[in-house]
C-alpha cells in the first residue's frame, strides 16, 4: 500500500465512524430534533469523508468529480429536507425536549 | 483496499440495521422518515463503496438516482404523508 | 451453494412472505404492499439465476424482463392504490366488501 | 483472498436476511405509516442486491421507480387515506379484529412452509452453470445497434414486449382517470426551501434523465430509467405546488402521454414495410432509431409516471391561474 | 426500394389496429364511438385475412424483430389460436354495436380506448408464442379488464374491481415465478422450443404447479372462482359480457396451450388429470346450483359462466385416451358459451335498462314487452343447457360419447346433473319473465341495436350448431391437439 491508499483508508475509516456516530444519535437522543441534528452529521461529514478517500483512488477526473456531485447533492437535500421537517414538527407542536 | 472497501460496506450494513430500531420504534412519523433518510444516505456509501470494490463505475449512477429520489421521497412525506396532528403516543 | 442460489432462494422467500401477507391481511394497502414484496422475490429469482455464468457477464434476458416487470408492477400499483381510495371513499373502510351483498 | 470471500459472504448475507426482515416486518407490524418506510426501505436494499448480482441496469430502474416513485405514491395513497379514514390508519392496530393472530392462519401458513421448501428444492436442483441466452444476445450485439445488451434486450430482441409495456402504462393511467377527476388546485405555497430545492434538483433531474437515455447505449441506463426520473422531476415539481397550465391539461397532455406507445407503433408499422418484421431494424441505422425510439419513450413515461401521482384526471379547478 | 412484404402479414394488424384505435380514441373523444366501432370492424376484417392465408397456407408464424426464437419473440397462431381469434372478433364486434347505444358521452370517453386495448391484449395473448410476452398481454388484459368492471362506479363495482385486480395480479405473479423457473431450467421462453426441450425434473413440475394455479385463479375454476361472480355481476353489462365471453377464455387457452405443448407429454401419473376433471365436475355442480340460488339475474349468469368453465376442465381426464376429440369438444365448448354468454349478458343488460333492476322476481311481463331481448336470452339457455341444434349441444354431446366410450359413468352424471341444473336456473328466469311482477314499474326504452347484438349473438351461439363440420376442420389447421402423432 502506498501512502495515498493510507490516506484514504484514514478518510474512509473516519467516515465510517461518523456514520455510527449518526446512527448512534438516531438511536439515543430523547427527540426528533436532536436526532435530526445527529442525522445530518452523517449526511455531511461521514459521507462526505467517505467520499474525499474514495476520490484519491478514482482512476479519473469524471469518476472524482461524479462523487464530488453526488456529495452534494446528499447534503442539498439533506439540509433541506432537514428544515422541513423541523418546521414540520414545530408547526404540529412535537414537544423540544428539556433536560 | 479491495477488501476494505468491502469490510467498510458490511460495516455500515450492519449500522443500517441498528438505524432500523428507529423506524420501528418511532414514536413520531418524523422519527420514522429521519431513519429512512439516513437509511438512503448509507446506501449511497455502500453503492460508492461498491463501485470501487466491483471496479464498476456505472454503480456511480445508481447512488446518483439514490441521493436524487431520495430527496423526493422525503419531500412526498412532508408535504404530503405527515399529518396535521401527530399521535405523540409516547414520551421517553 | 454460490451467491447466485443464495440470492434466488431469498427471492423464494419473499415470494412466500408476500403471499402469507397477501392472505392474513385484510387491509387493501398491506396487500398492495404484499404483492409487492412476491413481485420483487420473483424479479430477485430471475436475476440471480441469471448469474450462473461463471467468469462471463451475466446473462441480459431475464434483466430485460425484470426491468418490463418492475414498470408494470408500478403502473398496476398506481391503479390498485387509486381504486383502494375510491373504495375507501365508498364504504369508509379500506377493506374488501363483505361477500354478503344486498 | 480469504478475507474479500468471506467479506463478500458477510455483505450479501447480511443483504438477504435484511431484505426478509425488512419484507416480514412490512407486512406484520401494526402501523400502516411503518409499514410503509420499511417498505422503502427494502426497496432500498433490492437495489444494492442488484449490484451485487452484477445488474446495474436493473438497479438503477429500482432506484428510480421500486424505491422511489413507489415510496411517493405509497406516501400520498397513505396521506389520502387518512383523510378518507379520519387518521385511523395512524393508530397502530389495537382492536381483536385487526391483530393477525397465527393460530387462525396455522393451515395457510404450513402450505406455504411446505411450497416453500419445495421451492427450494426447485432452484437447488438447477445446474450451477448455465448460459441462458448470453451466448445468443453476445452474438447478436453487434448488429443490434447498442452495445449495452440490456438495451438491446429491451429495443430490440424483445422489443414487442416493450411496446407492450408502454402501453401497459398509459393502461394504468387510463384505469387511474376512468375512475375519476382530481381537480387542479394548489396546496399550500412550498416556503422557500423547498421551493429553492424544487428549482436545483428539477434541471438536475432532468439533465440525469437526459444523461440516462444518452448512456443507456453502451452502458446501464435506458428510456425506463431515464423516464422513471424524469417522472420524478415532475412528482417533485406537483409537490412544491406546480401545477401545469389549464390549456396544458387537455389534448397536449394527452398527446405526450400517447406518444411513448404510439412512437413504438408507428417504428413497428414502418420497420414491417421497409423490411418485412415487425420491428425489425436495420443494423445500419438501429443505433439512432432507437435513439429516437427511447427519447420519445423518455419524455411520455416521465410524464405518465407524474400524471399517475396526480390520481386522476386533471380537471380546471377554481385556484387555477 | 423493393418491396419486401410480399404478402401482408394479418396477424400483426389484429394487435397494432386496436392499440393504434385506442390511442386515437383517446386523443379524440369527441369521435371515439365511430372510431371505435371502425376499429372493432377492421379487426374482424382482418381475422378474415388471417383466416384467408391460413386455410391456404397452414399456420402463420411471425417472428417479430427479424430475430426469431429463442432471442426474440415469434407470433404464432394456429387452428385453435384462430378460433379464439375469430370468436373475440365476432363478440366483440357485437358487444361494439351494442356499447355504442349502450354508453354515452362521458361513459364512452372512457370505455372506448379501455375495450380496444382489451382487445389488442386477447389478440396479442392468442398469438403469442412466447410465454414472458404473455405475461405482460396478462397484465395488459388485466388492468384493462379491472378499469372496465370500475366503469360501473359505486360500492358493488369498485370492490368487485379490487378483489379481480388483487386476484389477476395473484395470477399473474404465480405464473411469472413458473416462466421464471422454466427460462432458467431451459434456457428460452419460446413454447415452441420449450416443448421440444423440456424433460422431467422438478423444475417442470414446480412450474406446472405454479403457472397451473395462477392460471386457474384467472380463469375462475372452483375453488378460486370467488372473484368472479362479484366483478362479473357489477360491471357495465357490455363489461361483463366481454368478460366471461372473452376474458377467463384467454387464461384458459394459455392453459390449454401449456398443457398441450409442454406439460402433457411429461406427465405419466393419473393424479393430475384426476385432480383438473375433479375441480371441472365440482364446478359444473357448485357454480350451477349457486347460479339456481340466485336472486340477481346478472348474479345468475356469473355463476353459470363458473359454472361452464368447470366443463373445459372435465375434458382433461377424457383427454388421457383420445385427446383429439375431447379437445375438440373443448374448443366447441369454449367458443359457443363466448357466444352465448354474451348474448345472456347483454340481454340482461337490457332487462336493466328497461326495469332498471336485475331482480329475477320482479320481472314484469318482459317477454312481451322486449320480445327480442326474451328470445336472445331464451336462445342463449338452450345453447347454455346444451339442447339440439345447438354450439353447446355439439360441444356436450362429442364430450359425452367420448365419456361414454371410456366408461367414465361419473362424468356422464357430472355433465347431465350440470344440464339439468342449467335448464332448472334459465326457466326459473323464462319463468318470472313471463308473469305479471307485484311491483309494477315505469319501463324506459332499450335501443334496438341493443335488442339486436343480444338476438344475434345467441342466433351465432345455436347456429354453431350446424357449423361442426368446417369450424372443427378449421381448428384442426397446425394440429394443435397433436391428432398425427401418437403419444405413448
Amino acid at each position: 500500500m502506498t501512502l495515498i491508499d493510507y490516506l484514504s483508508a484514514a478518510l474512509l475509516i473516519a467516515g465510517a465512524i461518523f456514520f455510527l456516530a449518526g446512527t448512534l444519535g438516531l438511536l439515543r437522543f430523547p427527540d426528533v430534533y436532536t436526532r435530526l441534528h445527529a442525522l445530518t452529521k452523517a449526511d455531511n461529514v461521514g459521507l462526505g469523508l467517505i467520499m474525499a478517500g474514495l476520490s484519491f483512488q478514482a482512476e479519473s477526473w469524471a469518476v472524482a468529480g461524479k462523487l464530488l456531485l453526488i456529495w452534494l447533492l446528499v447534503l442539498l437535500a439533506g439540509a433541506s429536507v432537514a428544515h422541513l421537517v423541523a418546521r414540520g414538527a414545530l408547526k404540529r407542536g412535537i414537544r423540544i425536549w428539556k433536560r | 483496499m479491495q477488501t476494505l472497501y468491502l469490510a467498510l460496506a458490511v460495516f455500515l450494513l450492519l449500522n443500517l440495521g441498528a438505524g432500523m430500531w428507529r423506524v420501528l420504534r418511532g414514536p413520531t412519523a418524523a422519527d420514522r422518515m429521519l431513519a429512512a433518510q439516513l437509511f438512503g444516505t448509507t446506501a449511497v456509501a455502500v453503492l460508492v463503496l461498491l463501485a470501487l470494490a466491483m471496479e464498476n463505475t456505472a454503480l456511480l449512477d445508481v447512488a446518483l438516482l439514490f441521493s436524487l429520489l431520495a430527496a423526493v421521497t422525503a419531500v412526498a412525506f412532508v408535504r404530503r404523508a405527515w399529518p396535521e396532528q401527530e399521535v405523540d403516543n409516547d414520551s421517553d | 451453494m454460490s451467491a447466485p442460489f443464495f440470492y434466488a432462494l431469498v427471492g423464494i422467500g419473499l415470494f412466500s412472505l408476500g403471499l402469507y401477507g397477501l392472505i392474513v391481511h385484510a387491509h387493501l394497502l398491506r396487500k398492495i404492499l404484499a404483492l409487492n414484496i412476491m413481485g420483487s422475490g420473483i424479479f430477485l429469482v430471475l436475476v440471480a439465476l441469471a448469474k450462473r455464468t461463471g467468469e462471463a457477464p451475466p446473462d441480459a434476458v431475464p434483466h430485460a424482463m425484470v426491468i418490463t416487470g418492475v414498470v408494470v408492477a408500478v403502473s398496476a400499483t398506481a391503479l390498485a392504490l387509486t381504486l383502494m381510495l375510491k373504495l375507501t371513499a365508498e364504504t369508509g373502510r379500506a377493506e374488501l366488501p363483505e361477500k354478503g351483498r344486498e | 483472498m480469504e478475507a474479500l470471500t468471506l467479506l463478500e459472504w458477510g455483505f450479501d448475507g447480511l443483504l438477504g436476511l435484511g431484505l426478509l426482515w425488512l419484507a416480514w416486518r412490512a407486512l406484520t407490524c401494526p402501523e400502516l405509516f411503518k409499514a410503509i418506510v420499511l417498505f422503502i426501505a427494502f426497496g432500498l436494499l433490492m437495489a444494492l442486491a442488484w449490484v451485487r448480482l452484477d445488474a446495474p441496469d436493473v438497479a438503477l430502474a429500482e432506484a428510480a421507480i421500486g424505491a422511489g416513485l413507489t415510496g411517493a405514491l405509497l406516501l400520498a395513497a397513505f396521506a389520502k387515506l387518512s383523510l378518507v379514514t379520519g387518521h385511523e390508519e395512524l393508530k397502530p392496530a389495537r382492536s381483536e379484529k385487526n391483530r393477525i393472530r397465527f393460530q387462525h392462519y396455522w393451515m395457510p401458513a404450513t402450505t406455504l412452509l411446505l411450497v416453500t421448501a419445495g421451492l427450494f428444492y426447485v432452484i437447488l436442483s438447477l445446474p450451477p452453470y448455465a448460459a441462458g441466452l448470453s451466448v445468443e444476445v453476445a452474438s447478436n450485439l453487434d448488429t443490434s445497434g447498442v452495445s449495452n445488451p440490456v438495451t438491446a434486450v429491451l429495443l430490440n430482441f424483445r422489443g414487442y414486449d416493450t411496446l407492450l409495456e408502454m402501453v401497459v402504462l398509459l393502461l394504468a393511467l387510463l384505469g387511474v382517470w376512468s375512475l375519476g377527476d382530481t381537480t387542479i388546485h394548489r396546496e399550500a405555497a412550498p416556503g422557500l426551501v423547498l421551493d429553492t430545492l424544487a428549482r436545483v434538483l428539477v434541471p438536475l433531474l432532468i439533465l440525469v434523465a437526459a444523461y440516462l437515455l444518452w448512456v443507456g447505449a453502451h452502458a446501464p441506463g435506458g428510456a425506463f430509467q431515464a423516464g422513471a426520473v424524469l417522472g420524478a422531476a415532475g412528482v417533485l415539481l406537483l409537490l412544491s405546488s406546480w401545477r401545469p397550465h389549464a390549456d396544458l391539461i387537455a389534448w397536449p397532455l394527452r398527446l405526450m402521454l400517447v406518444l411513448g406507445p404510439a412512437i413504438f407503433v408507428i417504428m413497428a408499422v414502418l420497420l414491417y414495410l421497409t423490411k418485412g418484421q415487425l420491428l425489425e431494424f436495420p443494423p445500419a441505422q438501429a443505433g439512432i432509431l432507437i435513439l429516437i425510439l427511447e427519447a420519445v419513450a423518455t419524455v411520455s413515461i416521465g410524464i405518465t409516471l407524474a400524471a399517475l401521482f396526480l390520481g386522476g384526471r386533471p380537471r380546471r379547478g377554481k385556484g387555477q391561474a | 426500394m423493393e418491396t419486401v412484404v410480399t404478402e401482408f402479414s394479418w396477424g400483426i394488424a389484429l394487435i397494432l389496429l386496436p392499440l393504434a384505435g385506442g390511442m386515437i380514441c383517446f386523443l379524440w373523444p369527441r369521435r371515439t364511438q365511430i372510431l371505435g366501432l371502425v376499429t372493432v370492424f377492421a379487426v374482424a376484417l382482418s381475422v378474415g385475412g388471417l383466416a384467408w392465408q391460413m386455410l391456404d397456407k397452414g399456420v402463420y408464424r411471425h417472428a417479430v424483430g427479424g430475430w426469431g426464437a429463442p432471442l426474440g419473440i415469434d407470433l404464432y397462431a394456429d387452428g385453435l389460436s384462430l378460433l379464439m381469434l375469430a370468436t373475440t372478433a365476432l363478440v366483440g364486434f357485437a358487444i361494439s354495436v351494442y356499447s355504442a347505444a349502450y354508453f354515452k358521452q362521458e361513459d364512452a370517453i372512457r370505455f372506448w380506448p379501455l375495450w380496444l386495448f382489451l382487445l389488442a391484449a386477447l389478440n396479442a395473448l392468442f398469438l403469442s408464442g412466447d410465454i414472458f410476452n404473455v405475461y405482460v398481454t396478462f397484465e395488459l388484459m388485466g388492468l384493462a379488464a379491472v378499469s372496465l368492471v370500475a366503469l360501473a362506479g359505486g360500492r358493488d363495482a369498485l370492490g368487485g374491481a379490487m378483489r379481480y385486480l388483487l386476484a389477476a395480479l395473484l395470477g399473474s405473479l404465480a405464473y411469472l415465478l413458473g416462466v421464471a423457473l422454466l427460462y432458467h431450467g431451459f434456457g428460452t421462453v419460446d413454447i415452441a422450443l420449450l416443448s421440444e426441450r423440456v424433460e422431467p425434473s422438478p423444475v417442470v413440475w414446480a412450474a406446472l404447479g405454479l403457472m397451473g394455479a395462477g392460471l386457474l385463479l384467472k380463469t375462475a375454476v372452483f375453488p378460486l372462482h370467488f372473484w368472479l361472480p362479484p366483478a362479473h355481476a357489477s360491471a357495465p353489462a357490455p363489461v361483463s359480457a366481454l368478460l366471461s365471453a372473452l376474458v377467463v377464455k384467454a387464461s384458459f387457452y394459455i392453459l390449454l396451450r401449456l398443457w398441450l405443448e409442454v406439460f402433457e407429454p411429461l406427465i405419466s401419473s393419473e393424479g393430475v388429470y384426476t385432480l383438473l376433471g375433479l375441480i371441472g365436475a365440482m364446478a359444473v355442480l357448485w357454480g350451477s346450483i349457486q347460479a339456481l340460488r340466485q336472486t340477481r339475474l346478472k348474479l345468475l349468469i356469473a355463476y353459470s359462466t363458473v359454472a361452464q368453465i368447470g366443463y373445459l376442465f372435465l375434458a382433461f381426464p377424457l383427454a388421457v385416451a383420445v385427446g383429439s376429440t375431447a379437445w375438440s369438444a373443448v374448443a366447441y365448448l369454449a367458443i359457443s358459451h363466448a357466444l352465448a354468454k354474451a348474448a345472456m349478458f347483454l340481454a340482461a343488460g337490457n332487462l336493466v335498462r328497461f326495469g332498471g333492476h336485475d331482480r329475477i322476481a320482479d320481472l314484469d311481463r318482459v317477454v312481451q314487452r322486449l320480445p327480442l331481448t326474451a328470445a336472445a336470452f331464451a336462445l342463449a339457455g338452450v345453447s347454455i343447457m346444451g339442447l339440439p341444434p345447438s354450439g353447446g349441444f355439439i360441444g356436450k354431446w362429442l364430450m359425452l360419447e367420448v365419456a361414454l366410450t371410456q366408461g367414465r359413468w361419473d362424468l356422464v352424471v357430472v355433465m347431465l346433473l350440470g344440464g339439468l341444473l342449467a335448464a332448472a336456473y334459465v326457466f326459473k328466469v323464462l319463468g318470472y319473465a313471463f308473469t305479471q311482477a307485484e311491483v309494477a314499474h315505469e319501463p324506459k326504452t332499450v335501443p334496438a341495436s341493443m335488442e339486436w347484438a343480444a338476438l344475434l349473438l345467441a342466433l351465432a351461439a345455436v347456429l354453431m350448431g350446424f357449423l361442426a363440420v368446417p369450424v372443427l376442420s378449421l381448428v384442426d389447421i397446425g394440429d394443435p391437439f397433436g391428432l398425427s402423432e401418437v403419444r405413448p
